[in-house]
């Protein structure tokens, strides 16, 4: 069991440098689909993760122009996932394409300051970014400039205004606010909140 | 018709939050369809009519939105299991198997053969009840009780099988990180499997003859609700919705996971594109799943251990991955079902976001298709998007 | 709770809504209410899920004369079928101050008792008997189909004995929970939302 | 000068059509569930549901119309249910009965959409106008299959049919005859609401029609209505086509067989929507009609 940990934690270890340094593509499907939009689009990074799975780095400011350069091979936006780091000040988003024809999954990423954050809208290359920018909107508050329907859309205005999704957001202070303070899961010495 | 008198500041704030239609001249008026409504479960579309034509649809989704993503991050990696599954009711282990499968790969466990095994027999299982449950929301909405109650019958079957091997009916808990919580009860529960396959492929017929094979149900759904192959792609149609516009994707086939790889199966496309063709791919899918779980009985559960072997598991709240991110998704009966969760060496997930196939169907795709239809086609377009609110809201 | 209690007392022997037309045949009338009652379809959370099953071969709960019916001016039974979050609050008091007296409300699942596995959630309603009356609560998450039906004996039961008065409660205190709703939702909210929903009455 | 023995007879065929009306509508549920595979409520559960929907405490009108509706209908069909020769009862009777009765029959909707109508309910509006385009398209079978039976048995009157089929047979037994009967089935799975065309009440798409705003007395009302309704309906059927009856025995047979074929018949199809079932009644039941009509000329 000791041995498995052990080689977890080297894998780990390993992978780290690996990305950082750039290495050479494999010569797979994987690696010469990174390799053809590396080209085109020189200010991306380019990775490949393991097998069906690619990774790119690009500044938020180039965002819509790499997505739309990507979008001729990955023909499906299957979501965005926001990611907010907080102690960097940052939000990640990470835009997961899918490529029908390759069999590929893309992770886009780009990070944008958490106080001002603004993207462009991708909802002329997919339409179906509305949801997903409306939702990225809704629960962490950033703005998808061009796209028309920002405003509370799963949540009622209230919550809407906190962004509950951001890690700054205190969910039992809320909570406790709201919906009065009768909870049932303290521990035995009623100070803490037992998860 | 209804006449509506709003205020201006509210109307103002209206048009502001995209919420309400409001009646322009006199020949629109606006319908609240659902959530009080037997089509919509708890959802709720708000039509603008002109007569029965739909002019424009605005979806209002989020009333059932638990903040599970919130509280994921909340909880440790293991007591999530017990949260994140009630993301999709009718296919609960869908949101169990996605998240595991994702947690597997942040800390790099190969998933011992015999746990991989009773996975995808678990989620075939799901498949199959969930299109059961299917069968039963389509008909009763086309106005076919008899299909529907027959269905819902034949679920139990599985739902008892399910109670056998995991202890719960609808809600399992059964696959963690690693493997499945406990071992298949033995043999006779393979056997009883085997008898409520082979008996709903006996029943298959009956379903076709009242059915998928019913004239009626032909005029309710050809040419209802049209979308072609550029725009499922553009709005990222996934499942059957895709698989009826012409493009052959199944996560199944192309981005493999579990067992899929040895079994042997086919994925049914058709080229039209409306409701009928996603009631046809569906049809055809409950064949092959049929078909699917009768090949893994027919390989029997290799042995070995149902869990990975690993000194972490001893103390599961203070587990702790390394750092890492990580995309599984399977093939839902409902399209592409995903999971993108980060770890950041914590006990914790630092995010587990979740990509519901309703996203799409339910919101972008259910909006376009229902300009121009008519009231009586939206109960149909819902259901042959299987739309499932709880996707959307989370 | 001890505030309920003092309206209650308050209101006590002034007002009385007890069904005075048809005094002779009240008996009667308990009988048919506990006999046919008629579920408003309304799928507020998960447990919607078991509604089916119950209404199927296997458990058919239609022997007791129970059946799902569309329009909430016709239902007696309001089933809270799991979670309640705001959002469906609002909707779910509209229907139930639209169905007919005499009405009763059965709670689903652990979470309408006290938040269940979302008792941290900030949008899910902890307490649900502070906006609405309950007459039977099934614990349990989810309760097994035959829980449902057993809750929903119960609440035959009740009728039979006549205490299943949740209506009766709620127009009694109905400044109570008028109170705690406007704390929830913020004043005025019927006016801004329901009468847009409701627009014909 | 009040005749006793009418009122008495129009009395005790009220109670009687309006219990047996109850039980067909329980008959209904009980072999809907059969189908299913359920074992269905009781047989007498609509009886329950009426007398708890008339314990209701309503509160609730939308103005006098609103209240009317519901009695116009109910009286509508009490009307028709009275001139409709039952076993050897004919309470009323005039020379072109058949006509009297066939829209008497028909009056009922209007008198729902006229009080579903001033409720205001959206859902309700739209069940009028689908219920109003369903009474238009099924008069042409409707009356085709009308004008085939009364050109075969040459008379207007329900009596004489019925004593001609008792001594020439049946009129299903008619070919022409038979084809109208078909057509008058068809037609007649509309105006129980049943599938395929329970286009008024379409739970799952205006979540019930006009009913959507009534309930309580108002509903328990209509109920009633409706068993009154079901039964002068399977009444008029069994006394056109399976050759009346001469005792109340022998048409509650009849009426149970044509109400067998209409649960059998809405449990196997789903529903159509409202333009499709106003073509297909313009299509296959008039083309039919038109050919009983030539049959027998």
């Amino acid at each position: 069991m000791d041995m498995n940990e052990k080689k977890v934690e080297e894998k780990v270890e390993n992978a780290q440098p690996v990305e950082e340094t750039r290495p050479e593509l494999p010569d797979t499907k994987e690696g010469r689909l990174v390799r053809e939009i590396v080209e085109k689009a020189p200010y991306a990074e380019g990775s490949v993760r393991r097998e069906r799975r690619v990774e790119f780095r690009v500044p938020a400011e180039r965002i819509h122009e790499f997505l739309e350069l990507a979008s001729e091979k990955f023909e499906m936006l299957m979501q965005i996932s926001t990611v907010d780091w907080l102690k960097e000040k940052e939000f990640e988003l990470v835009y997961q394409l899918w490529s029908v024809s390759e069999g590929i999954h893309a992770f886009v990423r780009t990070r944008i300051p958490r106080d001002d954050a603004k993207l462009p809208t991708v909802m002329d290359i997919w339409p179906v970014a509305e949801t997903y920018e409306r939702e990225a909107h809704e629960f962490f508050g950033i703005i998808f400039e061009g796209n028309p329907r920002l405003g509370p859309f799963i949540l009622e205005p209230r919550e809407y205004e906190k962004h509950p999704l951001r890690k700054d957001f205190n969910t039992i202070g809320y909570v406790k606010v709201i919906y009065g303070e009768d909870f049932d899961r303290y521990d035995e010495s009623k100070t803490n909140y037992v998860i | 018709m209804t006449n509506i008198e709003v205020p201006k500041e509210l109307r103002e704030e209206a048009k502001q939050h995209d919420m309400y239609l409001h009646p322009i001249d006199k020949d629109t008026y606006e319908l609240f369809f659902g959530p009080q409504h037997m089509a919509t479960e708890n959802f709720s579309i708000i039509l603008k009519m002109d007569g029965n034509r739909i002019e424009r649809a605005i979806v209002n989704p989020g009333f059932l939105h638990r903040g599970f993503e919130k509280l994921a991050e909340q909880r440790p990696y293991f007591t999530n299991i017990a949260l994140i599954l009630r993301i999709c009711v009718p296919e609960s282990d869908v949101p169990e198997n996605i998240y595991s499968m994702a947690v597997d790969e942040i800390v790099g466990w190969e998933v011992p053969e015999r746990a991989q095994w009773i996975r995808t027999v678990v989620l075939e299982m799901a498949r199959m009840s969930a299109w059961m449950f299917w069968i039963m929301g389509f008909g009763n909405e086309i106005g076919l009780y008899t299909a529907g109650q027959w269905a819902a019958a034949y679920r139990e079957r599985f739902m008892r099988l399910f109670e056998e091997l995991t202890g719960g009916r609808v809600y399992h808990i059964y696959t963690v990180p690693g493997g499945v919580r406990r071992d298949i009860p033995g043999d006779k529960w393979l056997r009883q499997l085997r008898d409520t396959v082979e008996y709903l492929k006996g029943k298959m017929k009956d379903f076709d003859e009242i059915l998928f094979d019913n004239y009626i149900m032909f005029e309710r759904t050809e040419g209802v609700g049209v979308m072609d192959r550029k725009f499922a792609l553009k709005h990222a149609v996934t499942g059957p919705n895709l698989r009826a516009t012409g493009v052959p994707y199944d996560v199944r086939k192309d981005d493999p996971y579990l067992y899929y790889p040895e079994l042997e199966f086919e994925v049914p496309v058709l080229k039209e594109g409306d409701s009928l063709a996603r009631v046809l791919v569906r049809r055809y899918e409950m064949e092959q799943d049929l078909y699917i779980l009768e090949q893994l009985l027919d390989m029997g559960p290799p042995s070995g251990p149902y869990m990975v072997k690993d000194a972490r598991l001893k103390a599961l709240p203070r587990f702790k991955p390394p750092k890492g991110d990580a995309y599984a998704h399977v093939e839902s009966t409902k399209g592409d079902f995903g999971v993108y969760v980060v770890s950041d060496g914590t006990h914790k997930p630092y995010r587990a976001h979740f990509r519901g196939p309703s996203q799409s169907h339910g919101v972008t795709v259910l909006e376009e298709l229902l300009k121009g239809a008519r009231l009586a086609d939206v109960p149909v377009i819902l259901k042959t998007l299987d739309n499932c609110p709880p996707d959307i809201d989370r | 709770m001890s505030e309920m209690k003092e309206m209650r007392n308050e209101n006590d022997g002034v007002i009385s809504y007890e069904l005075q037309e048809f005094k002779l045949f009240e008996p009667l009338f308990k009988w048919a209410r506990k006999k046919s009652l008629w579920i408003v379809a309304f799928c507020t959370g998960c447990g919607g899920i078991e509604m089916p099953p119950l209404a199927t071969a296997r458990y058919d709960f239609e022997r007791f004369g129970i059946m799902p019916n569309p329009a909430p001016r016709m239902g007696d039974l309001f089933l809270i079928t799991g979670y309640v979050t705001p959002k469906t609050l609002k909707r779910i008091i509209i229907t139930y101050e639209m169905m007919q007296d005499p009405k009763y409300i059965l709670a689903h699942g652990s979470c309408p008792i006290n938040g269940g596995v979302y008792w941290d959630s900030y949008n899910v309603v902890k307490q649900l008997d502070k906006y609405i009356p309950i007459d039977v609560a099934i614990a349990g998450c989810m309760p097994r189909a035959e829980a449902v039906m057993d809750g929903i004996m119960e609440i035959m039961r009740k009728i039979e004995d006549g205490t299943a008065d949740g209506w009766k409660r709620y127009r009694e205190n109905y400044e109570y929970y008028r109170k705690n709703q406007d704390e929830l939702f913020g004043e005025g909210w019927r006016e801004k939302d329901a009468r847009r929903w409701l627009a014909w009455i | 000068m009040i005749d006793w023995k009418l009122v008495l007879e129009v009395i005790g065929i009220l109670i009687y059509a309006t219990f047996m009306g109850f039980i067909f509508m329980g008959i209904e549920r009980k072999a809907m569930a059969r189908i299913q595979r359920r074992v269905g409520p009781p047989i007498y559960q609509p009886i329950i549901d009426t007398l708890k929907l008339l314990g209701k405490k309503e509160s609730v009108s939308h103005g006098f119309i609103y209240d009317f509706g519901p009695v116009f209908a109910m009286g509508a069909s009490i009307a028709a249910l009275l001139f409709i020769p039952i076993a050897n009862f004919q309470l009323f009777s005039s020379n072109a009965d058949l006509i009297v009765v066939a829209y008497l029959l028909e009056i009922p909707m209007l008198g729902i959409m006229l009080g579903a109508m001033s409720s205001g309910n959206p859902y309700s509006a739209l069940g009028v106008q689908r219920g109003l385009l369903t009474m238009v398209a099924m008069q042409l079978p409707y009356g085709l299959a009308l004008i085939a039976l009364i050109q075969h048995w040459g008379t207007f009157k329900l009596s004489e049919i019925v004593a001609l089929q008792q001594t020439q047979g049946w009129s299903i037994l008619v070919p022409a005859l038979f084809v109208a009967m078909i057509v008058f089935d068809i037609v007649f799975q509309a105006m129980l609401g049943l599938e395929p065309f329970d286009i008024v009440s379409a739970p799952a798409e205006i979540s019930m029609g006009p009913m959507v705003e009534y309930g309580g007395k108002h509903a328990a009302l209509l109920f009633t209505q409706h068993a009154i309704q079901l039964f002068a309906e399977t009444a008029f059927f069994a006394v056109l086509f399976l050759g009346g009856a001469s005792n109340l025995l022998e048409l509650l047979i009849k009426q149970i067989a044509v109400l067998f074929i209409a649960i059998f018949v809405a449990s196997i199809y789903p529903r159509f929507t409202i333009d499709q079932a106003a073509k297909f009644f313009w299509k296959w039941p008039t083309i039919l009609g038109i050919i009983a009509v030539l049959l027998t000329v």
